[in-house]
């Protein structure tokens, strides 16, 4: 069976309640997917941000998509605070789980490698640990003398992302970012759009078949070109800037916010070249 | 008017911190860290690596987002550098936000790795142009990574130096107290000790800063700058007195 | 300073004693710095097989290398045993530490994570773990009611490999030979010899970039044409099977070893093209 | 002689065995298990996926050695293949030696991946083709991967089935004992008694095997023989009784 879909395909299968793995900004956003989202109304999401989010996180907790957010950080980076996240703190409005970049990575390997949870050096101390209910600082079992932290693993239900390039057969080229390819083995499902659709196999030629995620972790393909923008897609093409900057001003409030979505979310598609 | 801008007395700075390090690793964002990071590994003569996170051109990393975690969990990363929303005199850092958790009053975008590579980067320079009491803080408000303390974790890195706008500071592990060792020319202590929310050691007569040297400002803005505006092009476009 | 090295400081930087890394016959094998090595005497090898091994064990074994050996199995495969390998074992002259493949590559990646130790599903109940005293039967922290193997972490001193590619950086391409860029990262210094060093960076191209192990973590490279063989290097050349059938009969006997070793050694390398 | 060599006999009721399978793994150098999942896959029309293991062109993996094991673990392996030099009738297999250990009278190659896949892939199909006392035994001397036990071991996976030159065995894993299911074509319930070194389950009357379909065989003749032959060379040049 194809594992070729359209965007609104590709959005009906992320169940609302969904535990949904997402890369940051500058991984590959699936956001024309996330318009699909949106538009088909999707409720009570557990995001998974790996290791962080931006513009997605933001809007999804905006179009109140979000229960919980399990992050590092959230942020627009250089155009500044994430506003409807911030928003959304300040007002109790979503559960969160801080966390710190490594260890939603090693919790997604945990989950990759099929074992309860992985330890991980750092983290003693800190207000993140006394925070986490469901993190454990435990005896190092080949020394008295060292306690180190346990992470539960994290399976999403569904990890969503854009890439460069698919194959028919599903698999999918991410190159050098490899923790695209730990969430799609750590997760149930995995959701990607691309910018193109390529009818020979990816893995014919061994210098492309290492950057490439094979069909066998792969549930779903939308071709979107530009799919990641107003994000960028690593060296393929650049962000939005104007958008990002005009986005964080007019999402400062809640009826901007609404206003922005509404023009974003009624832009037409990218036309296929 | 001085013959340098403070970006290039902090860039002149940061350079001096890492000499020695074999590999720096900065954010892509950090235009002050990473300007110094490329002057420090200009001065190297080749035996300094200097890893640009989140760049495609000046990243060397191909293992996906762990690979800077793990790299510096095998020993080898030598410094990075964290910032904070507030720091207090203990060398805890706050990331996350002002007032009570999760409900914050003011909120921060978040810890990102500090909870971890300030464990196991031995040379972590804390890095904050603002230096206010809103910022140094007796205690913060939320620990994203605490500073040395005498638990028994397992802990190889921690803080090496702060610096800010006016002043350089280095971290004594053993007492668990930042001790002053410059202020920049043009301020002086007491408006460091204004500005400083906790306690902290301090000579009996502090130093300068030392100015960028003539060879310093030359390389910053000479053979290296085409290396930083290739980093970070809005920042080199305002930051240096001249520019090539 | 350049990483370009000799065969010869390949092996000169293999101390006596070292814990050495290397893969299975089909990842890669270092062959003509293995004879390098054996040439130089070297003495004492704790070798750690990621995660089995076949001639380049069985030859050093034979030449009185090894002390110690970590592996989920040495054979010679469709050429039969190893037979100095199994000679060794009923002597008793070489220390074993069975193990199962997942468990070593485990325990690499603890090392990579620079973790003390890594849990891992499976092995309750054998005769690898009652005979492994360096494994642990741990509680799962987070289920009261599950058991489960800790493996300490191997941090090996060397990990020595072929590739096709390296550049005059010490980059080195190892395509979808994904257990080569975990040996690297999880060992202390790591010595490779390529069939070519090219003058371009491998990483100026994001497609082949996605198959290098950086510099980093690259201590030596050394130019060897055919430096697998008589092993085969994946698509690239296959192995030379007269010579491991006739290697597995002459070497049943430790003098025929000795003649069939002093015959290989005697080979003159392959001239380069 | 029959209509069928015994290598065709063996590999349709491997192919039997993996039908509903959504992903085999095989390995390089197991040519009739290999050949009974490509038969399998054949006749699922597109919805199995089998990954021969050490081979460039059928391996469908990109993250190295670990990524079967990996795999295995989320799930998405339903069936693999384990031999042994011993198998006795708990369920335990022996890939490491005769007598003591480690100082073995026997020394086979190793354990590889059995005492971990055989706990995590459901369908794990035992097959060895000599069937004698030799390796049918009745307690293995050194255990690479037991059987099912009631220990509470975390547990999805186990032996599925055990296929020799003689017969077919399922295995109960409640009782922890194997069960005859069939005798092969040619071969009697004394010859299996006489070479089974350990007690078993076995219905009043034991069915033979059933031979391979016309079906079966000219699709293992016919359009599977090419596929095959890539993957299994020396193998597809003398195991058939016609190959195109």
């Amino acid at each position: 069976m194809s594992v070729i879909r359209s965007l609104d395909q590709l959005a009906a299968a992320v169940p609302d309640g969904a535990k949904l793995a997402i890369p940051a900004d500058y991984s590959g956003v699936a956001m024309a997917a996330t318009a699909a989202l949106i538009r088909r109304g999707v409720k009570r999401l557990h995001l998974v941000c790996v290791p962080v989010s931006g513009l997605q996180a933001d809007m999804l907790i905006g179009a109140g998509a979000v229960e919980t957010i399990e992050t590092s950080a959230v942020t627009l980076g250089e155009f500044g605070p994430a506003p409807r996240f911030v928003d959304a703190v300040r007002c109790g409005a979503i559960r969160l789980k801080d966390a710190t970049c490594p260890a939603i990575h090693a919790a997604l390997q945990a989950s990759e490698k099929g074992i309860p949870f992985m330890p991980l050096r750092g983290i003693v101390g800190s207000d993140l640990l006394a925070n986490r209910s469901d993190w454990k600082l435990i005896d190092n079992p080949f020394d008295a003398n060292d306690r180190i932290v346990a992470l539960p693993a994290i399976k999403p239900d569904v990890a969503l992302f854009h890439a460069p390039l698919a194959d028919r057969d599903g698999n999918v080229w991410i190159g050098r970012h490899r923790e695209l390819m730990t969430m799609a083995h750590a997760s149930k499902a995995t959701l990607v759009t691309v910018e193109d659709i390529r009818d020979e196999s990816l893995l014919a030629d061994e210098a492309m078949a290492a950057g490439v995620i094979p069909a066998l972790y792969i549930s779903g393909v939308a071709e979107a070109k530009r799919g990641a923008r107003p994000l960028g897609l690593w060296d393929r093409y650049g962000s939005e800037d104007e958008f990002l900057r005009a986005y964080v001003e007019r999402a400062a409030t809640r009826d901007g916010f609404n206003r922005v979505l509404a023009d974003w979310l009624g832009r037409p598609a990218v036309a296929a070249e | 008017m001085s013959a340098w801008s403070r970006q290039e007395l902090l860039i002149s700075v940061v350079a001096d911190l890492l000499a020695g390090c074999r590999h720096v690793a900065v954010g892509a964002a950090s235009p002050i860290p990473g300007s110094g990071a490329l002057l420090a590994r200009a001065r190297s003569g080749g035996e300094m690596r200097v890893s640009v996170l989140g760049s495609t051109r000046n990243n060397f990393f191909t293992n996906g987002g762990v690979e800077l975690f793990d790299c510096a969990a095998q020993g080898r990363i030598d410094a990075f550098f964290l910032g904070g929303g507030q720091i207090d005199g203990q060398g805890n850092i706050n990331l996350v936000g002002t007032g009570q958790y999760p409900v914050s009053d003011v909120r921060w975008p978040g810890s990102f790795g500090s909870a971890y590579l300030y464990f196991l980067v031995p040379r972590v320079i804390l890095f904050r142009e603002e230096h206010t009491r809103r910022v140094m803080v007796e205690k913060v408000d939320f620990i994203s990574a605490p500073g040395p303390r005498a638990d028994g974790t397992y802990r190889v890195g921690g803080p090496h130096a702060l610096l800010t706008n006016l002043a350089l500071f280095d971290f004594d592990k053993t007492c668990r107290r930042f001790v002053l060792r410059s202020v920049h020319p043009g301020h002086t202590l007491e408006e460091v000790l204004d500005n400083t929310g906790f306690a902290f050691d301090r000579p009996a007569q502090v130093p300068a800063t030392p100015a960028p040297t003539p060879e310093t400002l030359s390389a910053i803005r000479g053979p290296i700058a085409g290396e930083i505006a290739e980093v970070y092009p809005h920042f080199a476009a305002t930051a240096f007195a001249a520019t090539a």
